[in-house]
């Protein structure tokens, strides 16, 4: 059995991957994608810890947490549709039509 | 666990392949370097522009209805594992049932919706696209 | 429930008056505001209050109806009247009809906006005199701040905008510092009140049951909440050095708001400061007599100093009002039954005089679109009745007997003298006395150089008199105050009836 | 009145949300019956009368004691909660609701994508609802997406607009940052607990262990997620792009309705499955995060406003401000302390607030439609041409400011008040100092209404009712709360106690 | 649902992980590391480990000779029959051989790296087609001992396996630098997008009969008689409990692995070969392969889901198995020469308006006769 601890440490671990490249890129798609893994980490830890609880709450609920990931994606892309078509590009730092 | 390291082991056999098949080829094949062959496919033409084309917009509209039904569908499938166990045990139709057919009807309602808005109606000339697709202010 | 129909009544008529047509919005408002005036009449008919509201008097037309609770603290609905709040009832009620027609001559600008804004503020102010819970009050107090923002920003003059802003700050962040102030006292009160009920705050306070609050002793609480309030107020009266407000507001005003502004709304600072102030922490007031006094003494004193220097005749009239509001202190300080209705009896007066002022420079100015000293002369040869009426006037601000001035000015000098709150108050009351010399000084030479002489401002159009709904109210005005001072009776026994009470309290006079 | 409990079944005590879900799915199949053909008048009909269908039910289970009376209606094993809280937030969305929707009837007009703007506006509704009647963590998420999601795009409404694009880029990456912060909260609450449900959590997290370390980042994530919903420092970037750049009946949506229900759930959360008296002793001090988020969030926001050159966008720093204020109700708790009170009255706030703050992104959405401007400068003397709607501006901006006449002056007033009693002096104080300095940047708008000189003609063109009635009901609500704030505060502050019992 | 996702369960840490997963651990039948690491007498993870990479060199090969002989060699006979031809014949007997020539033939080809390819992604593709198609088979019941793992997910990781190959198109499309293979990758994509939910959907409501995931089970269920017909007992196969499915499910699947008439990715007509443009040498034939053990691997879930995978009378199961996929096979070639191929238009049509009503119609029809009989 892998002690629960590292599954901790592993979502941790994704997570900050995610937030380091939130921080540090500018392409909104690339972004998405941290994002994702940052939505990912939790359903390490909830899969992880509704085995070590023995109850199937963190299991369902990473469930519902992929639909809204998958949701959040779907707007997103759409909205990064749109971005493109009027700035021409991906770039989140493009968009300056007002002060930040 | 030890079904997971089966399935690993097949994932790295199902790797493994590929790679020694690229190997034996690699050893095996002639390389001739000469003007003109690396130039990519275009029907013989000069290649023109970039590859990267702007496609249709309905590529995009179908990936996102997918996106939406795909994911019910994870929430679809533990329902049709139970079901029938629940239903043995003594769970109503109201109970067990009811709750699938209201998140299918609001999903049907979407797709109607989606339907009836041209979403995945495919482009067929361009007077149609614009009354379709380019409907906006 | 006479004092909700006034306030009921005047906000429906100001809606109305809002949404007429501007071509009869003036007529229609002068109609619909003899309503309060009626209204307030026969209040005083049946006016059958005695002592004061807050020291456990029983005030007339007293309703109190349970609004809401918040943590602990009942807020009532609340409202009376005692011998202290209807002569200013009926003096916001006469006022405002006279100011609305004033008016009609010169404001010719969104004129259903100006007049139902004027009606507007009528019912917040008579609000203010009659409401008896704090909340109430305090709803009523700031909300007569917004329609003057506006009456002074939109119809106002060249630096109009810079007049109100200035007002609106000024006020508000007194209003901020009073409430604070307010509200410490409360909380330092404890579980002795239930609610925001001034009666039982007042009571609580003179009866000492102060306590501490986040460690702050009873003793220093009550200063610091004295000094806030009072700053709070001072503002409004407004008192040297809080006054810089004052003359930018009247002067960029049209005169059917500086009636207003002068009559009214300066009363409402003397009038909070009487039922806040004085009411309920006179000990402290007492302790605090030498530096009031002081200041008093300052504001008559400096304000007729800066009325002699001015040009602008409504300037003038301006720091007079800052003059005479030193005096309405000086009597408040006293403690003296003269003194604090003397004081009282000065806002009505001042009120009516000071309207009266601010009326006939008005008329002057529409004729003569001037208003600087300087470029009148021989007013009198052309319009001999305003003239007339603008003499008498100033007659009545230096307080010459048989005027309302003279009553006011003489009771508090009366009380002020017989003060035993401080053994220095007759000195202070003779200093202020000199600047009755000022007064009449300035006014002399004000309409020496405006009235009289010969005619010579060169114009392109006729100067004539004025027309009837311009003289009309000040004829109004003019008998009025000489009704008041050859009967000051009318009003000063009940206003003495309300003013005894609160001078018995437990401290120490001497 | 008998308790409804006994007269209908007890799915029935979710109507209100139902209701709102309803509503949407109604308009998208009046729009499938026919996408090519927009009617205004039937889809805004559906929008409105489905949001006041919904407001009305909420209100009559509030007025008849739903959920409150013999404690609250636990729905589906308790992941669904209705109680005085869920109901009072699901007046105060559904009413914001009720007036965006008659005001977009004119903002829309000439629009395509009608029924999809309503139905987005419906489906987000129907999430804020069900965030305030959030019984489960899971719920909170789930509820939480549903709010945003449909948020995202309505900001980005006016796709050909760059300004309504960059507004809807921003609140959705700052929204996505934060809903996955809020989820990974959520893993390490589970982590720890074992367990989504409310009260399970509560009652497992005192016994955290060495465990505690990561319950405290959890909850201070899971804070981290309300703060995005509510406009708070630290995620409060978004907000003043996206009000300033959104469709403006979508700016008082969001500033408004959505603010409102973030803070439902907030209130919720953090009252009952992080209750004080286990978790501040174990070190998770979150009274005091927020009580520092409340006052960086206020000075924040309101020196900020006050910068502004532009009033949508002094608008949305001022909101941001608002939630300082709302943030007090979480803030000002203590072990022993009134925590109903002071949760109460910031409840009030918020409901309050939803009607004088939706009137004044109404009333810009009607300029807007008027093609005026949005600097100060262009209002200028907005009132000789337009003085009704102008008046009812002057009410919200003064309302705003919390002078007394208006709704906003009580609202405030009890919630410092109610700070004050619970010993937070503090607090008040730098509400009341903030509250001050507030009165300058919103009386610049009167003023520039009311005072300055017109600088050209306005050609306002023909009177938008739907806009116009629904600034006056805004209006009006916002003058009715002096005198019926009342029974709102004794409602909100019954609630709010309930959760703490 | 409800009482899945609220049930607070039990709030003391049990340390064991999927109690559940252990209880049934091996399922009913005994799966291919296990008999191979009990043969050679191993235990513990290492007996896991050498079994499992014993018993997935096996499978693997198992499908690669079953691809070498459909590809160079059955698909040309099939063809060739179809159209009256005679097709290879010269190399072995009935041309066998030729699959060796063409297998030395391609590898030794030379790679062609055109110009401008996105190198690593370009690299990777013809690596993630076989795999995703050789992954599928990691849970399929061979028959006769012959499977590799038995999880409790079975035929959902089957399914998410299988669509990995989506990803893979993509890449080959997209690193390709050609406005061919782009249009064709994401054409790709749009059918593969259309007809997965169609076939999970379809496979769902066979789910409600079996009420499992693990694809032994589900072979297991369909065991049962369903109707003896003149002594002859019909077992309890879905195709003939629910045909309807059956047909919805086969004609998805064809989408699914893009052969005719959904072949669009490719349609050599149209966009010369699609996302394979520009591959030549091992990397074309690596394609090649993945597509052909994506046809098996579609035949075998036909067959677990609805043919009752390895079962049949007299021959042994893993006969029976490899009858099933062929015959799916022969019907991809049988379909590839007599039916012409849809338009892409029509297709997403087919998909979105067609099969996904459909399907859902089935499953709720399905659900509630379940429902109403049970």
């Amino acid at each position: 059995m892998v002690p629960v601890q590292w599954y901790l440490l592993l979502a941790t671990a994704v997570f900050c991957i995610g937030l380091f490249g939130i921080l540090t890129r500018k392409n909104a798609l690339l972004f998405l994608m941290s994002v994702e893994l940052m939505l990912n980490a939790a359903n390490i830890n909830l899969v992880a810890f509704s085995a070590y609880w023995g109850n199937v709450t963190g299991q369902t609920f990473s469930l519902f947490t992929m639909a809204l990931a998958a949701a959040e994606v779907a707007v997103g892309i759409g909205i990064i549709l749109v971005l493109y078509r009027n700035f021409d590009d991906v770039d989140v730092t493009l968009a300056r039509e007002m002060r930040w | 666990m030890n079904q997971w390291i089966a399935i690993g082991a097949l994932g790295l056999v199902g790797v493994g392949i590929p790679i020694g098949m690229m190997v034996v080829s690699a050893l095996l094949r002639p390389s001739v370097s000469e003007q003109g062959k690396t130039v990519i496919y275009e029907s013989g033409e000069v290649p023109t522009g970039t590859a990267h084309v702007q496609f249709n917009i309905q590529y995009y509209m179908v990936a996102l209805l997918f996106v939406v039904f795909d994911v019910e569908t994870v929430l679809i499938f533990p329902w049709t594992m139970i079901y029938r166990s629940a239903l043995e045990q003594g769970a109503t139709l109201g109970q067990i049932l009811a709750p699938m057919l209201v998140f299918i009807g609001i999903l049907v309602v979407g797709l109607v919706w989606a339907w009836r808005n041209g979403a995945v109606e495919w482009v067929k000339s361009p007077r149609a696209n614009r009354a379709k697709t380019e409907r906006q202010s | 429930m006479i004092i909700e129909a006034l306030i009921a009544i005047t906000f429906v008529a100001s809606m109305a008056v809002l949404l007429a047509p501007d071509e009869w919005a003036g007529r229609l408002a002068a109609a619909l505001s003899l309503l309060p005036i009626v209204g307030s009449l026969y209040m005083w008919s049946r006016f059958d209050a005695t002592g004061n509201a807050l020291t456990g008097g029983d005030p007339a037309f007293e309703t109190t109806v349970q609004w809401l609770e918040l943590g602990g603290y009942t807020l009532n609905w609340h409202v009376g009247v005692d011998g202290i709040g209807l002569p200013l009832v009926v003096l916001t009620t006469v006022l405002t009809t006279l100011a609305i027609v004033s008016a009609w001559a010169s404001i010719d600008d969104r004129q259903s906006q100006f007049y139902g804004l004027m009606l507007f503020m009528e019912a917040n102010l008579l609000g203010v005199f009659t409401a008896l819970d704090f909340f109430v009050w305090f709803v009523f107090w700031e909300a007569v701040l917004l329609p003057m923002y506006f009456l002074i920003g939109v119809w106002g003059g060249p630096r109009r905008k810079y007049a109100a802003i200035k007002f609106f700050v000024y006020t508000n962040i007194a209003s901020l510092a009073m409430f604070i102030g307010f509200i410490a006292l409360v909380f330092g009160l404890g579980d002795s009140v239930s609610s925001l009920d001034m009666p039982a705050i007042a009571g609580a306070l003179r009866a000492g049951e102060l306590g501490s609050l986040f460690g702050i002793p009873a003793a220093t609480l009550r200063s610091v909440a004295f000094v806030a309030m009072f700053l709070g107020f001072a503002v409004k009266v407004p008192i040297v050095p809080f006054h810089t407000w004052l003359p930018d507001a009247h002067v960029e005003a049209p005169s059917p708001v500086s009636v207003m502004l002068a009559g009214v709304l300066l009363k409402m600072g003397t009038y909070a400061l009487l039922r806040f102030n004085f009411t309920m922490l006179p000990e402290t007031a007492t302790q605090f007599a030498v530096p009031i006094a002081l200041i008093a003494v300052i504001s008559v004193i400096y304000g007729a100093m800066l009325a002699l220097a001015q040009q602008d005749l409504k300037r003038i009239v301006a720091y007079s009002s800052v003059s005479s509001m030193g005096y309405v202190i000086l009597g408040l300080i006293a403690y003296t039954t003269y003194g604090v209705g003397g004081a009282t009896f000065q806002m009505i007066a001042h009120g009516l005089i000071s309207g009266l002022m601010f009326m006939s420079v008005g008329v002057m100015y529409n004729t003569t679109h001037t208003r600087m000293v300087g470029d009148m002369s021989g007013m009198a040869d052309r319009m001999p009745v305003t003239a007339g009426i603008f003499v008498a006037g100033a007659f009545g601000y230096m307080g010459l007997p048989l005027m309302a001035g003279f009553a006011g000015e003489f009771f508090i000098f009366k009380g002020a003298f017989e003060s035993t709150v401080h053994a220095a108050m007759p000195l202070f009351t003779a200093a202020a006395m000199f600047g009755i010399v000022i007064v009449a000084g300035y006014l002399l030479f004000a309409m020496q150089r405006t009235l009289f002489g010969s005619f010579r401002l060169e114009t392109d159009y006729e100067v004539g008199p004025a027309p009837l709904s311009e003289t009309a109210p000040l004829a109004v005005l003019l008998v009025t105050i000489i009704v008041l001072g050859v009967a000051p009776d009318l009003f000063f026994g009940m206003i003495q009836d309300a003013v005894d009470p609160l001078l018995e309290f437990g401290g120490d006079l001497s | 009145m008998t308790p409804l409990q006994i007269q209908l079944p007890t799915w029935a005590a979710v109507a209100p949300t139902l209701l709102l879900g309803l509503t949407a799915l109604v308009l998208l199949l009046v729009d499938s019956i026919d996408p090519d053909s927009t009617r205004p008048t039937a889809l805004a009909g559906v929008a409105t009368l489905g949001s006041l269908a919904a407001l009305a039910v909420a209100g009559w289970y509030l007025l008849a004691g739903t959920g409150q009376q013999g404690g609250a209606i636990e729905l589906y094993g308790g992941s669904v909660v209705v109680d005085g809280l869920s109901l009072f937030f699901t007046v105060v969305v559904s009413s914001v609701v009720a007036m965006v929707s008659l005001a977009s009837y004119d903002y829309l007009r000439d629009r395509t994508y009608q029924a999809e703007f309503y139905s987005l506006v419906m489906l987000a509704a129907t999430g804020m609802s069900l965030m305030a009647s959030s019984g489960s963590l899971a719920t909170v998420f789930v509820s939480l997406e549903l709010a945003s999601l449909p948020s995202y795009a309505l900001v980005a409404f006016l796709k050909k607009n760059r300004g309504s694009v960059e507004a809807g880029l921003k609140y959705f990456l700052v929204g996505a940052v934060s809903s996955a912060v809020l989820a990974f909260g959520i893993s390490l609450v589970y982590a720890v607990t074992g367990s989504l449900l409310l009260s399970d959590v509560a009652s497992a997290i005192g016994s955290a262990g060495d465990l505690v370390g990561v319950a405290g980042v959890g909850v201070v994530m899971i804070a981290g997620g309300f703060a995005f919903k509510t406009a708070s420092v630290p995620f409060h970037f978004w907000a003043p792009e996206a009000y300033e750049g959104a469709p403006a009946p979508i700016s008082a949506f969001l500033s408004s309705a959505s603010k409102a229900a973030g803070f439902a759930v907030a209130f919720r959360v953090f009252a009952v499955a992080f209750p004080i008296d286990a978790v501040v002793p174990m070190g998770i001090d979150w009274p005091l995060l927020f009580a520092v988020l409340a006052v960086v969030t206020m000075t924040l926001g309101n020196f900020a406003a006050a910068t502004q050159e532009n009033v949508k966008r002094m608008l949305a720093y001022s909101s941001v401000g608002h939630a300082g204020y709302a943030l007090i109700g979480l803030a000002a708790l203590s072990g022993s302390g009134p925590n109903g009170n002071v949760m109460g009255a910031s409840m009030a706030h918020l409901l309050v607030y939803g009607f004088m703050n939706t009137g004044a992104f109404l009333f810009i959405a009607m300029v807007e439609h008027w093609e005026i401007g949005r600097t100060f400068e262009d209002y200028n003397g907005l009132a000789t041409r337009a003085p009704v709607a102008c008046l009812a501006m002057t009410v919200f901006m003064f309302s705003l400011a919390g002078l007394p006449p208006f709704g906003g002056f009580l609202s405030k007033y009890a919630l410092f008040y109610e700070a004050i009693q619970g010993g937070f002096w503090w607090l008040a104080a730098v509400g009341a100092i903030n509250s001050a300095l507030s009165l300058f940047y919103y009386s610049r708008v009167v003023k520039a209404m009311w005072i300055e000189d017109p600088t050209g003609g306005f050609d306002l063109g023909a009177t938008p009712l739907g806009l116009y009635a629904a600034v006056m009901v805004a209006a009006v609500g916002t003058l009715l709360l002096l005198p019926a704030f009342g029974p709102v505060v004794e409602t909100a502050q019954s609630a709010a106690t309930a959760l703490f019992a | 649902m409800d009482g899945l996702l609220l049930q607070s369960g039990t709030t003391t840490p049990t340390g064991t992980a999927n109690a559940t997963a252990n209880a049934s651990a091996g399922g009913p039948v005994t799966t291919l590391p296990e008999t191979i690491s009990g043969a050679l007498g191993l235990s513990g993870t290492l007996g896991d480990v050498v079994g499992g990479l014993l018993g997935a060199f096996l499978i693997a090969n198992i499908m690669l000779g079953m691809t070498a002989l459909a590809g160079p060699w059955a698909k040309r006979k099939i063809t060739a029959a179809f159209t009256d031809r005679i097709a290879v014949n010269r190399i072995g007997p009935f041309g066998l051989l030729i699959i060796v020539a063409d297998a030395v033939r391609l590898l030794s080809k030379e790679l062609i790296v055109p110009d401008g390819v996105d190198r690593p992604a370009w690299d990777l593709a013809p690596i993630i087609l076989p795999f995703s198609a050789l992954l599928g088979f990691a849970v399929i019941p061979l028959g006769s001992g012959l499977q590799l793992a038995d999880p409790e997910t079975g035929i959902v990781f089957a399914f998410a396996a299988a669509s990995i190959a989506s990803l893979g198109l993509v890449m080959a499309g997209y690193a390709s630098n050609n406005k061919y293979s782009l249009l064709g990758a994401l054409r790709s994509i749009a059918q593969n997008l259309a007809y997965e939910i169609p076939l999970v959907v379809t496979a769902a409501s066979v789910i409600i009969f079996a009420g499992t995931f693990q694809t032994s089970e589900i072979v297991a269920a369909q065991t049962e008689t369903l109707v003896t017909i003149a002594g002859v007992a019909i077992p309890g196969w879905y195709a003939f409990v629910n045909p309807f499915a059956f047909v919805l499910f086969v004609v998805a699947n064809l989408a699914e692995i893009g052969r005719n008439p959904f072949d669009i990715p490719e349609a050599p007509t149209e966009i010369v070969a699609g996302y394979q443009t520009e591959y030549s040498s091992v990397y074309f034939v690596l394609f090649y392969l993945g597509e052909f053990i994506h046809i098996f691997l579609g035949g075998a879930l036909i067959a677990v889901l609805f043919l009752g995978g390895p079962a049949g009378p007299v021959l042994p199961g893993f006969v029976w198995m490899v009858i099933k996929m062929w015959a799916f096979f022969l019907f991809t070639q049988w379909a590839r020469s007599a039916v012409p191929r849809v338009r892409i238009d029509q297709l997403i049509e087919i998909g979105w308006k067609g099969m996904l009503v459909l399907s859902f119609a089935n499953l709720v029809l399905t659900a509630i006769l379940v429902g109403v009989i049970a």
